[in-house]
């Protein structure tokens, strides 16, 4: 049994005091939701880290590598002499080169996107359907903000309320995973 | 060899600018501007052997008329002290040819016989070969042309009729050229001899004022006459490196 | 019906942002449907009769090969050039003002640039093998020509279009969840697709933002790349008054000084008639007009060294191809140019100019028609003027060109009408971040306050 | 619901559009399933062109009589080329030569033989079956010539040579007519005139510019039209870089022509005062000592008015010009001086040609290398005796007022477009009662016929020509039939000779080719029988095979003197006008351009040629003076009419920067009214308004005597021309180099004049 209780409240200092409470009542760490990017959020939960720079610099020096490499592969393959220039002629294929550096820096930053923000969401299901997995709230995209708590047990579900409340949650939810 | 050194050596062939002077034939022109009366026989010429299109007066109007060759006319002086200069400007088949880098899709490339070749059905139709050609001598088709019967029955079938949105130009009638080679082939010679292939303007010209040949052959025609004190290349400077080469017009005193 | 922006709270923008997408009212249909039909008579119809005739539908003749198709692409892709490459440049510097109007200048890129792509159809003889010049495998020994300048730019726009795509989308992810909520039937699913399943956890946040900061870091050498390659296409030819150096940063230039333009426009038409007042402010007009100015001056003084340096040059050809620019036949023109682009714009200088919203839509249309002249001109006065007099001619384009010309804007506005229906045009979430957050207050008062 | 019906509109709308644009792509890219990637300018390894078949023949576009090699495959002429071995030629063709192929395959031949069933004049004509057609025309022979009054016919055709000229001989004598003229508009009558009067014959000498180091020409346009421009190419050439030292070529002529571009010097003496020039550097030459010859005081009598002061005076050209002309012209060896028909079209002439032959004279060039040279007897009939001039024709029209005249025949000859428009001869030819055409084409003339009976074209027919201009020995080339008629036509011999049959006064050939034979089988005997092949059979095959026939029978130097009398006729009047000369200020020069006598003026090709001085196509115009544009107002486009007394012609301006101030120019060959769809209503005729003024002398019009004036129509059309700004602005397009440092003559090709 897996129960999310989230909180809801109106303003995003109410919030991350209450993600802090969680966080050192030991209730695991909570996930913010929130209409806009909140600042603060790793002051109070612990830094955090994404991988997507890999993944761009990746993308840029193979797409780098594989731009050269198909301008000039492909050019002695078809070896049409033009212009009296070499057939691996250096200006014009850097600028190949470069485009696709740029092209798969870009492709791959997206993937490194979608990788580390585990998007799209359950995306061995109906990946466009809510996951269950994942409590959401929907006013969290307009006006409020919510923090939810991960609750294994009853008491941690009635402690993780009574925190929310204290910290002035509008309005506490308790979502309850079927299985 | 290894596998390393095969690559080695790709990379060092393919890196070389020069490649031209391996060419079986370098065909070139030289046009004499002393003998040259600008009669246009040579212009005509062409046209029947390589089917350019009756383009019509409209086309002529919007400047879509298409010759391969055309004469060019420059006036100097005023009267009475004038002149006037004729020139013939076909593709001069440049080695450095701005036109061939510039295509997106190969149409246009130097062949082994170092011609400039403009292959029709590659074509797009982008026309910037013709904007990269500092001699103005690619023709676009602009529509498709007809022949009204029963000219077409004059066609040259050796030559392709080009359709709408493709670009042309001057082959040195490589049909020509082809031709020759297959009868040297047939007569167990090696080689094209001297004087055995003729485009069409140099076969007509009346005053015998273009000579063609190969390059690569120093006893050839061409070959003296590219040596001609008078000879030079329209725009030289811009390092086209061009295969019509002209003689100089010679101005006399009486 | 609203309040000062200061008083505008997290619902107002949702309500609005999500009306303009779900409420829609006759004058959109008409608009739509105007904007279609004028894009299928002046683009569609002259084009496929371009397509059945060939290209002499169109005015280009021997030696002006190239003519306003040239000049449309080049100036879309101009045009295209202050949505992303602004968005990127702005939110790097962390400029808060961006945030209004980034979506709809970002939607401008990705539409000028499919308008754009759609003219090099239009400029080519044979558009039915233009994907000859894509490297794909094939049985007919044929490969693209990677040292064409033209293949760079199929490369480079290939490259900026899907940079684009992926920058607008990304951003709008989080916007796509909060509609999705809204929304039901056909919507509700399309959203959903869309959104990826965004919850806006602050994970999703974190990483949105560095991915986002990553693709600006890369678009912004894209698109400066983007605009010098299309101005190599001119440049690496060899006709006197093209084969220039500065052309690349006179491009680039040009691309943003046009694209800024362009957006000042754009953002008065969402005003207008998006009821988007309360977001897209005189402070916005103010920046941008400051930013015409700028670019103005920079232009400006390119056009000057251009000029100087060419005729300094004394080589006949190129100042045969000046002169001819300056005093020939398309002269009128030229002094247009430069009475639109490098003597009204000085009008930014006051700053009651730049917030009176109609003399600025009256300038920025006025900008981007002088810029459309300069690449006009470009193609037009420098291909007639090249190196054999004998062979100068003369170019004027044909009732099927100038209609294609003005069917290029239907087809942007009829893109842009279906894009205000499917995207939010004004980035909800990015507009809360610039807006004070609602405070801790009594429970009375729960919504938040104004500061 | 109104939304409903909004997306169907859009939606039908939309794929209407998708659909027009889906199918315009598709059609065109499956317009060519096989798209082969490497087309033939790289055929594939195993691809193998078709095997060409050539014939020689010859070119039959203008008099010269070039050699051709036509190149045919499958059946059906593709190409024509000089032949290398024919001594006129040598392998060049001119672009109207090239262009024959264009006279077979023009869309506007005629295919069958047409009877006029309406109107003269009108397009009422009617297929008919050559036994119809025949069976009219003979019909009406066979009446007049059995009542006696076979005079009553009259034959025009086209300048025919060779052994079809004694067909149509024959043909005469049998239906009982002396009315067989030949009519070249451009036959030179008056250099016959004058050389019948200083030499003494009545041929044409060979002008040998291959070996001349300084050449005078006198309004010749020898490069584009005069006598045999392919021939004089090769010989400019020749001279120019086949020798030692480069010859001098010196054009005087009101109008520069193309020959005027290639020459070294260019003098705008005035119209008509070329002879008072040449005799001016005659004066000189015998003043100043470079004639020593017996009958010196002769010569300095009848000279004696032409001092150069004087004739500087009415030439316009200066003093010193003349004095070096006249001096490197004298010292040149061998120099050279041809008249043309810039000087032979005026009212004097005869007189100035007789005067460029003295100067010829005087200066040692007659009989010698690179001088006047004359050819031998032509082996094969030419048609000068029965070249009709102006004189004749109007004759002819008078006749045909005077109802003298029941039948006329016509063989491929325009007078109506030739003739101009005082001479009426339009009008005389519809009192004619009965006229009939062998003509390819319904030109004008042929238009006013009432029976067309179309001949076959030359490359479908036999025929032969002996160049009247020659090479200073005696050639002759065969016309052999190259591709099968390509429809219901006739050789014009073949209709002569069923003719003939059919009046009952058969001639002595059952065909053309049968006639050639017999006239080539006298030339056969006639030769060395020491050298010539076993049989006429085999001499024929290689005839046939070569397509040129010569001997080397160079005529020893003819040493002959003009006599007293001859040098005493020589002077030259100042030329006359028609036209006072306050009212029409400027005097009319129409000159042939690419389109020969007009003849040319059907076939595409040579319609697109642009024109070889100001690359003008498709059209007429007129050529002014820069400073006479300005002074008048008028501008490239500006329509005008030129008005003489008989009449005017509209055309546009082109300011032209070679030509007089007092002159202007018109090409002939555009104004056509009825001559196919490519020549039709195209351009002005400018031989519309010359006055009927003769050169009794020769006979012919002064063409170049008509005073014209310019009225602005305040209309503007655009030239058709090919052209952008006909100048180099510095930028060493044409490179030049001077005189004394071209040592290049050594590295040029030399050209040789082939000897058969």
């Amino acid at each position: 049994m897996k129960n999310f209780v989230v909180g809801l409240f109106g303003d995003p200092e109410s919030a991350l005091a209450a993600a802090g409470s969680i966080q050192t009542a030991d209730l695991g760490t909570p996930e913010l939701m929130s209409p806009v990017p909140m600042e603060g959020v790793e002051e109070v939960l612990g830094e955090k880290k994404s991988v997507i720079k890999r993944f761009s610099l990746f993308g840029a020096i193979f797409g780098g590598i594989s731009g050269f490499l198909l301008a000039a592969i492909t050019a002695v393959l078809y070896a049409h002499p033009t212009g009296g220039r070499p057939i691996i002629t250096f200006p014009p294929y850097l600028i190949i080169t470069y485009e696709l550096t740029i092209l798969f820096g870009i492709v791959f930053t997206v993937i490194g996107f979608f990788v580390s923000a585990r998007l799209p969401n359950g995306l061995w299901t109906a990946w466009w359907k809510q996951d269950e997995n994942r409590p959401y709230v929907p006013e969290a995209a307009v006006n409020k903000f919510a923090v939810s708590v991960t609750c294994t047990s009853n008491e941690s579900v009635q402690q993780a309320e009574a925190i929310l409340r204290t910290a002035g949650a509008e309005e506490v939810r308790d979502v309850t995973e079927e299985n | 060899m290894s596998f390393l050194d095969r690559i080695t050596e790709g990379w060092r062939k393919n890196r070389k600018p020069g490649y031209y002077e391996d060419f079986d034939y370098h065909w070139a022109m030289t046009i004499d501007l002393d003998q040259c009366s600008g009669c246009g026989a040579c212009v005509t010429a062409c046209q029947a052997e390589n089917n350019l299109p009756i383009v019509g007066e409209d086309a002529f109007t919007k400047g879509r008329e298409i010759k391969w060759l055309r004469i060019e006319h420059y006036w100097e002086g005023e009267y009475p002290d004038v002149k006037l200069n004729v020139i013939p400007m076909m593709c001069q088949h440049c080695d450095s040819a701005p036109c061939e880098t510039v295509c997106p899709v190969s149409a246009t490339y130097h062949n082994q016989d170092g011609l400039n070749t403009q292959i029709y059905n590659r074509c797009i139709g982008t026309r910037s070969c013709a904007v990269y050609c500092p001699y103005e001598v690619r023709y676009f088709n602009y529509n498709d042309h007809t022949w009204e019967s029963p000219l077409d029955q004059q066609l040259n079938p050796d030559v392709s009729v080009r359709e709408k949105g493709v670009m042309e130009k001057c082959t040195f009638c490589i049909q020509r050229i082809r031709q020759a080679k297959d009868n040297a082939k047939d007569d167990g010679r090696r080689r094209v001899r001297d004087g055995e292939v003729q485009p069409a303007c140099v076969q007509t010209c009346p005053s015998k004022a273009m000579v063609f040949g190969d390059r690569n052959d120093p006893q050839s025609q061409v070959s003296q006459s590219l040596n001609d004190p008078r000879s030079y290349k329209v725009l030289d400077e811009l390092n086209t490196n061009s295969s019509v080469v002209y003689l100089k017009k010679v101005e006399a005193e009486g | 019906m609203h309040g000062e922006p200061n008083q505008l709270k997290y619902t107002d923008i949702h309500n609005d942002v999500v009306r303009s997408i779900v409420e829609t009212g006759p004058n959109y249909y008409i608009a739509l449907v105007t904007a279609f039909a004028l894009t299928l008579i002046c683009f569609f119809f002259p084009w496929f009769y371009q397509l059945y005739y060939g290209i002499g539908a169109a005015g280009m003749n021997h030696p002006s090969v190239w003519g306003t198709y040239l000049a449309s692409f080049i100036f879309w892709i101009g045009l295209s050039h202050s949505g992303t490459l602004l968005s990127c440049v702005l939110h790097i510097t962390n400029s808060s003002w961006r945030k209004a109007m980034y979506r709809s200048a970002e939607a401008m890129t990705l539409f000028s640039l499919v308008v754009a792509a759609i003219m090099v159809m239009v400029h080519v003889g044979r558009p039915w093998f233009i994907h000859w010049a894509a490297p794909y495998p094939n049985q007919m020994e044929m490969w693209p020509n990677f040292r064409s300048p033209l293949l760079f730019d199929v490369m480079a726009i290939t490259t900026y279009l899907t940079g684009s795509t992926i920058f607008i989308y990304m951003g709008s992810i989080p916007d796509f969840a909060a509609v999705r909520d809204r929304t039901r039937g056909w919507r509700n699913t399309m959203y959903s697709l869309m959104s990826l399943g965004w919850r806006g956890t602050d994970t999703e946040w974190h990483r949105l933002h560095w991915a986002y900061t990553f693709l600006a870091v890369l678009i912004i050498p894209l698109a400066v790349s983007v605009h010098s390659i299309v101005s190599w296409d001119f440049a690496m030819s060899i006709v006197p008054a093209l084969h220039q150096t500065i052309f690349a940063p006179y491009f680039v230039v040009g691309a943003i000084y046009s694209g800024t333009a362009g957006i000042v426009t754009v953002m008065f038409v969402l005003r207008k008639f998006m009821d988007f007042g309360q977001y897209i402010t005189e402070l916005h007009f103010d920046n941008l007009g400051k930013l015409l100015l700028v670019l103005s001056l920079l232009w400006t003084y390119i056009n000057v060294v251009e000029v100087f340096t060419g005729f300094y040059s004394g080589a006949s050809g190129e100042t045969e191809a000046l002169n001819y620019r300056l005093f020939g036949f398309y002269a009128p023109l030229y002094w247009e140019m430069i009475t639109f682009c490098a003597i009204a714009p000085l009008l930014c200088a006051f700053k009651s100019f730049r917030t009176s919203f109609v003399p600025m839509l009256v300038l920025s249309i006025a900008i981007n028609i002088g810029m459309y002249t300069e690449r006009f001109l470009i193609v037009a006065t420098s291909l007639s003027r090249q190196y054999l007099p004998d062979a100068w001619g003369l170019y004027v384009p044909s009732a099927v060109e100038i209609s294609i010309l003005l069917g290029t804007f239907a087809l942007f506005t009829t893109l842009f009408l279906l894009f205000v229906k499917v995207f939010p045009s004004v980035s909800m979430y990015e507009v809360k971040e610039t807006m004070e957050s609602p405070k801790k207050s009594p429970p009375a008062a729960s919504e938040g306050s104004p500061a | 619901m109104p939304n409903i019906d909004r997306r169907d509109f859009i939606k039908l709308v939309g794929a209407g559009g998708v659909g027009v644009g889906a199918g315009v792509v598709l059609r065109e890219s499956i317009k060519h399933p096989k798209e082969h990637l490497i087309p033939h300018v790289l055929a594939p390894e195993d691809y193998s062109s078709g095997v060409a078949t050539w014939y020689n023949s010859v070119c039959s576009m203008c008099s010269a009589g070039c050699g051709i090699s036509v190149r045919t495959r499958e059946g059906r002429a593709k190409k024509i080329e000089g032949n290398p071995s024919h001594a006129v030629n040598q392998g060049g063709l001119c672009a109207v030569g090239q262009a024959g192929l264009q006279v077979l395959y023009n869309p506007d031949r005629l295919t069958g033989p047409l009877l006029q069933s309406a109107n003269r004049g009108s397009d009422g004509f009617t297929q008919i079956t050559w036994e119809d057609g025949l069976t009219r025309v003979a019909s009406r022979l066979d009446v007049l010539r059995a009542a006696g009054r076979g005079n009553r016919i009259a034959l025009l055709t086209r300048g025919v040579g060779g052994h079809l000229a004694e067909l149509l001989e024959s043909f005469a004598e049998g239906v009982g007519t002396d009315q067989l003229h030949h009519y070249d508009y451009d036959h030179p009558h008056a250099l016959y005139a004058a050389n019948e009067r200083f030499f003494g014959k009545q041929h044409l000498p060979y002008y040998d510019l291959s070996n001349t180091r300084h050449l005078l020409s006198f309004g010749a346009d020898y490069l584009a039209g005069w006598l045999s421009p392919v021939h004089h190419s090769l010989g400019f050439a020749n001279s120019r870089h086949g020798g030692d030292n480069r010859g001098y070529f010196v054009q005087i002529e009101p109008r520069m022509s193309p020959s005027g571009a290639a020459a070294d010097e260019w003098v705008p003496a005035k119209p008509g005062t070329e002879g008072i020039l040449a005799l001016g550097l005659a004066h000189h030459i015998v003043a100043s000592g470079h004639y020593e010859g017996e009958d010196i005081n002769e010569w300095k009598d009848v000279l004696s008015a032409y001092t150069l002061e004087k004739v500087a005076e009415e030439t316009d050209v200066s003093e010193s010009v003349l004095r070096r002309l006249a001096e490197s012209f004298a010292n040149a060896s061998p120099s050279l001086a041809i008249g043309g028909d810039g000087a032979g079209n005026n009212s004097n002439g005869v007189d100035t040609l007789v005067a460029i032959n003295a100067l010829n004279y005087l200066a040692g060039n007659v009989g010698e290398v690179g001088g006047v040279i004359f050819n031998p007897d032509p082996a094969g009939a030419t048609s000068h005796s029965r070249q009709a001039n102006y004189q004749t024709l109007a004759q002819l029209a008078e006749s045909a007022r005077a109802g003298e005249i029941d039948v006329l025949i016509l063989n491929d000859v325009n007078p109506v477009f030739t003739m101009p428009l005082a001479s009426e001869f339009k009008a005389a030819l519809a009192q004619i009662p009965f006229i009939v055409s062998l003509s390819s084409f319904i030109d004008e003339t042929s238009a006013l016929a009432d029976v067309i009976l179309p001949s076959h074209t030359y490359l479908e027919s036999w025929g032969d020509a002996f160049p009247e201009q020659g090479v200073g020995f005696s050639i002759g080339a065969v016309s052999q039939p190259v591709i099968a008629p390509l429809y219901n036509t006739k050789a014009t011999g073949d209709i002569v000779l069923d003719l003939a049959r059919r009046i009952g006064k058969p001639m002595r050939w059952d065909s053309t080719e049968d006639c050639i034979k017999d006239g080539w089988n006298k030339i056969y005997q006639e030769s060395d029988s020491n050298t010539r092949t076993e049989s006429f059979e085999s001499f024929w095959t290689a005839l046939l095979k070569a397509g040129v026939w010569g001997k080397k029978n160079h005529l020893k130097t003819d040493t002959s003197r003009p006599n007293a009398n001859t040098i005493a006729s020589i002077g030259v009047d100042a030329p006359t006008f028609s036209g006072d000369a306050e009212l029409y200020p400027f005097v009319l020069q129409p000159y042939r351009s690419g389109m020969h006598d007009g003849r040319a003026a059907n076939l595409p090709w040579i319609q697109e040629l642009p024109d070889a001085m100001t690359s003008v196509v498709y059209g007429s115009w007129v050529e002014i003076n820069p400073k006479t544009a300005k002074d008048l107002g008028l501008t490239e486009g500006d329509l005008v009419d030129i008005e003489s007394v008989e009449g005017a012609v509209r055309a546009p301006i082109l300011v032209y920067p070679a030509i007089r101030p007092d002159v202007i120019a018109m090409p002939i060959g555009q104004g056509h009214t009825n001559y196919g769809r490519y020549a039709s209503n195209r351009g002005a005729n400018p031989l519309e308004i010359l006055s009927p003024l003769v050169d009794d002398n020769s006979g012919n019009v002064a063409s170049n005597a008509t005073r014209v004036k310019i009225v602005a129509t305040g209309k503007h059309v655009e030239i058709v021309k090919t052209g952008g700004k006909s100048r180099d602005l510095g930028r060493d397009i044409v490179q030049t180099t001077g005189g004394d440092d071209h040592t290049a003559q050594t590295n040029s090709i030399p050209i040789t004049v082939i000897p058969t």
